[in-house]
C-alpha cells in the first residue's frame, strides 16, 4: 500500500477514515482492481455516481480513478473522461493497429449462401450444374463476390463439350467454417437428425446428396482436392 | 415422487419393506431419462462406490420397479421394458455357476460393463456439473464492453456460418417440398391469356373469320387443350363484341363461329 | 531489451530505446503497448498471428504478450489465453461489480448440458456415442442449440461404416468456460486414468446404444485433441 502513498502524495489521503467505520472499505489497490474491471466491462462510459453505487460501502472510487488513470499513462490503454464519465481507450497513436477493428461484416445474400452450399456440396461443379440445382440463372457477380472472398477458386475443366470452368472450395473456406474438409459437411439426413431440417423428403425424390453411389464419386473427386 | 425424500430413499434409514414401498413411489417414469438414468439412480440405495456395486440386487431392484410399474397400470415405454427382460436374463446368469458349455460372455462380464456404463454416466454428470460450476464468460468474467469506434479504414466483409451454409443446401435440395400449392395450369388457356392474343390479333381481321383460327399454336391437337383454348377464347370474344370492338356470328347451331373486326364508321 | 528479462512489474521502463537500424522493429516496450491496444480492443481472443500482421514488420507479440500477462497478473483485468489466442478478461472474484453486464444466458436443459460434458470429454464424439453414454437418445434441437450457441461444431467423419460426423468443442466454448485448451477440462486426467473416457465395447450384445470397437482410432484423435 505504500506505493500509494508515495505516488501521489500531493494528494490528500483520505483513506485513514476507513479504519472509522464498522465494515472497512477494501484496500485502495482493490478498489482500483474494480474500477479498472468495470470501466473495461461497460457497454458505455461510467460516471462516479455510477461505481459508488457498485463498489462495497465507504470506497472512493473518485481517488481510485485517479491511482487507475496514472498507472495507465503511456500505456496502449489510457483512462479517458468522456462528460461526467470515464472510459477506458486505446493509446491514440496506436490507432494504425486498430484498422481491421473497423472491418464491417455483412451477412452473405442468400443466394451467395446457396450458390456457396453448392459448390461446397458438389465440387468440382460447374456453373450450367449449379443453375441447374438451384433452379435460377447465377448472377456474375456472386462468383465474382464468393471468387473475392477466396472462398471459392477455379477448378480444373470439366471434360464435357465447351470444357466448362468449374468451381471448388478453397482452404480459406474451410477454416472460415471450421472444417477440417469439406467432406466434414453434414449430409442432408444428418441435418434432418440434428434437426436442422424440418421436412421429410417427398416420396420418391431422389437421393439428396446422400447416396452412397453420390458420395463415393464425390470422395474420388475430392481426394485430389482436399488430402487428409 | 412429491418430494426429494422419497426420490432418494438411501437418504432415510430404511428396512427393505419400507424400500421397496419407496420404491413403489418412484414408478412415476417421467423424471427418469431412460432406464441408465433409473438404474443410476436405483443403484444410489447401495451406498457404495459404483466400480463395488452389486449389479445382481440392482437388476433385482429395477424388476420389482417394473413390477411395481405394472401393478399401477404405469405404461413404460419400450426401453425399459427391454432394459427389464435383459436384467432378469442377466440376473439368472449371475445366479447361476458358468456354463463351460455357453458360448458368449459371462455373467459377470456383463454386469462388470454395465457397472461401467453406469460409472462413466455417473463420471459425466459429476463433470459436466464441475463444468457448469466454474466462471463463465458474461456471468463471472467479462470481456471488453465497449467495441472501439475507429472508424479510419471502412471495410466490407461478407460472412456467413457454418448453419447458414447447411441451411442453405438444405433449402435448395428440398425446395420442391415447399413448393406452394398451386394448381396445375399446364393444359388450362385462361381468358385473360385468349383477350391478350386476341386484342393483338383483330385489328388484321376485317373480314368473317373463323373463331377457331384465333387458337394459339400448339393447343389445336391435345383435346383437352383444345377445349380449354376454345372456351376462353369464345368468352374473350364474347368480351370484346361487348367492348365494341368486335363482331361475332353463327349462321346455325353447332356451325361454325365467326368474328370481324367492328367497321369504325358504324 | 535487457531491461525485460529481469522483469517487468516496476512501474517504468525505458520505453523509447534507440534503435540500431532505421528499419529495426520497435522496442519491446512498445510492442507489448501495442498488443495491449489490440487485445484491449477486441471483444473476441486474438491469436498471434493476428497480432504479427498488424504489428510493424520483426515484431515478436508472442514475447510481448508474456510481458503484458505478467503486467495484468493480480489487477482488475486480466490476460487469458484461449486455444490458440489471447484475451483481456475481468477479474472472476470481481463479478459481483458487474451485474449490470450480466446477460442472462438462455438456461441450458440437464440434457445439453450432459451432451456438452460429454462432447467436451469424449470429443471428438459421434452422436451414436453420446447416446451410448446417456443410455437415451439425443432429442433433436439439443445438439442445435449448443451448435447455433457456437460451443461445438462439426469434427472430422469417424472411418467407421456410415462415416459418421463427430463433434467436438469450440475456442468459443473454452472463452465461455475460461479454459486455455480442452485438456485443462476439469478432472480430465482422472477420468482418462479411471478408464471413465474409453468407449469399451459391451461384451455380447446390449440393449442400451450400440458400441464400435474403433477404440485405438478413437484415442488417437483424443490425443490430437488433447495433446500437451
Amino acid at each position: 500500500m505504500d506505493e500509494y502513498q508515495s505516488h501521489i502524495s500531493e494528494e490528500d489521503h483520505p483513506r485513514r477514515r476507513q479504519s472509522d467505520s464498522l465494515f472497512d472499505a477494501p484496500p485502495m489497490a482493490e478498489q482500483e482492481r474494480m474500477v479498472e474491471a468495470v470501466l473495461f466491462a461497460s457497454a458505455d462510459p461510467v460516471t462516479i455516481r455510477d461505481l459508488e453505487a457498485r463498489m462495497p460501502h465507504g470506497c472512493n472510487p473518485g481517488e481510485a480513478m485517479e491511482y487507475l488513470r496514472k498507472r495507465y499513462e503511456g500505456r496502449g490503454v489510457r483512462v479517458v473522461q468522456v462528460g461526467e464519465a470515464w472510459a477506458l481507450r486505446t493509446a491514440p497513436d496506436l490507432g494504425f493497429l486498430m484498422q481491421k477493428e473497423t472491418v464491417e461484416t455483412k451477412k452473405l445474400s442468400r443466394a451467395a449462401i446457396e450458390t456457396l452450399a453448392i459448390i461446397a456440396y458438389h465440387q468440382p461443379v460447374t456453373r450450367a450444374e449449379i443453375e441447374e440445382i438451384r433452379g435460377v440463372s447465377v448472377s456474375r457477380g456472386t462468383i465474382d463476390q464468393l471468387l473475392e472472398m477466396e472462398w471459392i477458386r477455379f477448378g480444373r475443366r470439366k471434360m464435357t463439350p465447351g470444357r466448362p470452368v468449374t468451381f471448388v472450395v478453397t482452404p480459406v473456406f474451410l477454416d472460415h467454417f471450421g472444417l477440417e474438409s469439406a467432406r466434414d459437411l453434414p449430409g442432408l439426413k444428418e441435418l434432418r437428425a440434428a434437426g436442422l431440417l424440418e421436412n421429410r423428403p417427398p416420396p420418391g425424390a431422389f437421393p439428396i446428396g446422400q447416396g452412397d453411389s453420390e458420395d463415393e464419386r464425390r470422395d474420388e473427386e475430392q481426394a485430389e482436392l482436399f488430402e487428409d | 415422487m412429491a418430494d426429494e425424500d422419497t426420490l432418494f430413499p438411501e437418504e432415510l434409514q430404511l428396512s427393505v419393506e419400507e424400500r421397496l414401498e419407496a420404491e413403489a413411489l418412484i414408478v412415476d417414469v417421467h423424471g427418469f431419462e431412460g432406464p441408465l438414468d433409473l438404474l443410476l439412480m436405483l443403484s444410489r440405495t447401495q451406498k457404495v462406490d459404483l466400480r463395488r456395486i452389486s449389479v445382481y440386487e440392482l437388476a433385482r431392484q429395477y424388476l420389482t420397479f417394473v413390477e411395481r410399474a405394472k401393478e399401477l397400470r404405469i405404461e413404460l415405454a419400450a426401453d425399459y421394458l427391454v432394459m427389464a427382460a435383459w436384467l432378469a436374463y442377466l440376473k439368472s446368469r449371475l445366479l447361476l455357476p458358468p456354463d463351460p458349455e455357453e458360448e458368449g460372455p459371462s455373467g459377470e462380464e456383463l454386469a462388470a460393463h454395465l457397472a461401467f456404463q453406469l460409472e462413466r454416466l455417473q463420471a459425466m454428470r459429476d463433470a459436466a456439473a464441475r463444468l457448469m460450476g466454474r466462471d463463465q464468460l458474461g456471468r463471472d468474467f467479462f470481456a471488453r464492453g465497449q467495441g472501439e469506434d475507429v472508424q479510419r479504414i471502412k471495410t466490407v466483409t461478407y460472412t456467413a456460418n457454418l448453419l447458414d451454409l447447411m441451411q442453405g443446401y438444405a433449402r435448395i435440395r428440398t425446395k420442391d417440398e415447399f413448393r406452394p400449392f398451386v394448381m396445375d395450369r399446364d393444359s388450362v388457356f385462361t381468358m385473360e391469356e385468349a383477350l391478350e392474343r386476341m386484342r393483338g390479333l383483330i385489328g388484321f381481321t376485317g373480314s368473317w373469320t373463323d373463331m377457331l383460327s384465333y387458337l394459339p399454336d400448339g393447343w389445336h391437337s391435345d383435346p383437352v387443350k383444345r377445349r380449354s383454348a376454345t372456351a376462353a377464347t369464345f368468352a374473350a370474344s364474347l368480351q370484346l363484341v361487348k367492348e365494341g370492338k368486335m363482331e361475332i356470328r353463327q349462321t346455325e347451331s353447332f356451325a361454325p363461329i365467326q368474328l370481324r373486326t367492328r367497321p369504325e364508321d358504324h
